[in-house]
């Protein structure tokens, strides 16, 4: 199942929800202003962190280059896709929910 | 691989429209079948021809119309979602259809992958 | 190049495990209201369906809604439906088809709620059991 | 006393333009003067008079344009946000006028209080 | 100045945010899905608690009827008004913000 | 009953302090954009202007937006037009017009962002600083 999250983490509780109502293992796209939770220096950067050990954590790229957010200000294993990534995620990991 | 997208939100407000449709045009080039656009809540207003953006901004009616014009893609816009928030014939815009909610049941069993886009 | 799109799919015979997720408090936002219509078109096509109660979502089935002074239509008793269409569900035998109505304990302790507040019958589920649930299912839907 | 109001968001998806309603019809039972209802962003929704919500249902385009004849209220879509949405003139509800942003800003400036609402 | 606050604190920041950025002394209401806020039994009980200490705390009683709320659930020392004592804290209190 | 509402009031030699309030991060919703709208139409007012980043409000004023890949219109350069306006009102003597951008810098901070990283100047003021000047307002406008 592929969990994604397009929420920022400081203004709503949609990553909390989905860190703990997603199973250790399956996949996790941020998009949208979700991608702000992938970024270094941040109050969530532990708790993102920590997901990244449970999650391949993957982060939308056009996202990224809108809201200024360089490679290097990314977390440490966090993966980045453009929109036909995202499609192949979709496709490979079954069922997806959306944390709105 | 068949694929069913829902819109829940309008064009502007929120970006869950454009990443929709950056999704569904991403899926149709790498050759799968996307079997239906379902356009809920305050997605219906997607469906407004009016729609005017300015002139350095991209305009999301059309751009769904178009995509469904050249993909053979079938837009449906939830009947009773769209009649509260006044999106009727008479401002539906080209490539769009209004329809049953059980067109997003329909499609959710019908696809092998169903992908929600909202607020 | 087009040719009209398929008005309508085959459906016939395939039974999938639909969650509808409910995640919202009713009133502040139309999508408690919204997924419920889905929810009860649902039950004609006689899929499997978890109706999932989490986060501010818990606040939809707490018993006593009173809109009058909203001037809001009061949606509450159409839980009172899903919980009929679970009853048919569990006692037509002819149909394997299964509903749950599910509410997660942790969204309903962090509110202070428990399920004597609800209007229907729910099954409380940790958020691990739950992640199982969901983790199952071939369609998750939303608002 | 002289009171704005702002209205961010459309009717039904959001609970904004209910209680925006309720509390200028409680401002004017006062007897207070409520000079003007600007409607932003989605709000520009309010003034579509396509909607036609489920019969047990309040109707806020009916409610607001209602309240505007009865009791000389301005009710002014703003131009910019309403030709994004589609929302014009063929399909504007009786009671409300479009017109620019400057309005918004012109009765922060008139009003003794100008009071928001939104998502 | 009045503050008002229409968002559930579980769902997102607005009350941290008009915790943080309102005056001791200026008064709160909470309305629409932020009446949740004012309700015993919660994870940010004690939080309220903390600004009904601060701040004169009101509650609008019609949307605490749509979600059910009695007067019994609510926290101590809160004030519940209808649309015309809204109408009132606004008169009364200056400029408004409202925390969305 | 009705006569026509008055379309314009007088609002001549009146000036008050209008605070634009952004607490929401750009793109994601439409929000700063339609403020930026609402704060350059204000400066033909010549009110006061505060025009203020909390929360991820931060976010729209860093620097190197690029929305190519999103099809959107990149609305950032509008920032920079606000600064001008701020600076013709410095500059202005005979103008009593003060316009100020200000950043919380515990918003800022929570998000591992410093004031280099923003494309135009701004005062970046505690919480409680800020907090005096948000009451010494005479509007608060946002979204």
């Amino acid at each position: 199942m592929l969990h994604m999250m397009n929420k920022s983490p400081f203004e709503r509780n949609s990553l909390d929800s989905m860190i703990r109502l997603s199973k250790k293992g399956s996949p996790v796209l941020l998009l949208e202003d979700g991608v702000y939770a992938a970024t270094k220096g941040t109050t969530v950067a532990d708790q993102v962190t920590a997901m990244v050990g449970d999650h391949a954590v993957y982060v939308l790229g056009p996202d990224l280059q809108a809201r200024a957010i360089g490679e290097d200000r990314l977390l440490d294993g966090v993966t980045v896709v453009d929109y036909g990534g995202f499609v192949d995620l979709v496709v490979e990991h079954g069922t997806t929910q959306s944390w709105l | 691989m068949k694929i069913g997208v829902l819109v829940n939100e309008g064009p502007f407000t929120h970006q869950a429209s454009d990443t929709a449709y950056h999704f569904v045009k991403a899926a149709i080039e790498k050759g799968h079948d996307v079997l239906r656009v379902f356009f809920y809540y305050d997605g219906v207003n997607n469906a407004n021809k009016l729609s005017e953006p300015q002139a350095d901004d991209r305009n999301l009616v059309k751009l769904w119309g178009d995509l469904a014009k050249e993909h053979n893609l079938d837009l449906v816009v939830c009947i009773a979602a769209a009649l509260r928030r006044g999106i009727k014939d008479e401002i539906l815009a080209e490539g769009f259809r209004i329809s049953g909610l059980g067109q997003l049941i329909e499609v959710g069993i019908a696809a092998d992958r169903t992908v929600m886009f909202g607020d | 190049m087009s040719e009209e799109p398929d008005l309508h799919f085959d459906t016939e015979g395939i039974k999938k495990k639909f969650m509808f997720l409910n995640r919202k408090a009713p009133y502040g936002t139309v999508y408690a209201l919204e997924i419920l219509e889905m929810v009860l078109i649902s039950a004609a096509f006689e899929q499997h369906a978890c109706i999932t109660f989490v986060d501010d979502g818990v606040y939809q089935i707490v018993k006593g809604h009173d809109t009058k002074a909203l001037n809001m239509k009061n949606f509450s008793p159409m839980y009172g439906v899903i919980e009929m269409e679970k009853e048919d569900a569990d006692g037509d035998e002819d149909e394997d088809m299964v509903w749950r109505i599910i509410v997660e304990k942790e969204s309903m302790e962090a509110r202070g709620l428990t399920a004597d507040n609800f209007s229907i019958d729910v099954e409380v589920l940790s958020s691990a059991e739950l992640a199982d649930v969901i983790e199952d299912m071939d369609v998750v839907l939303g608002g």
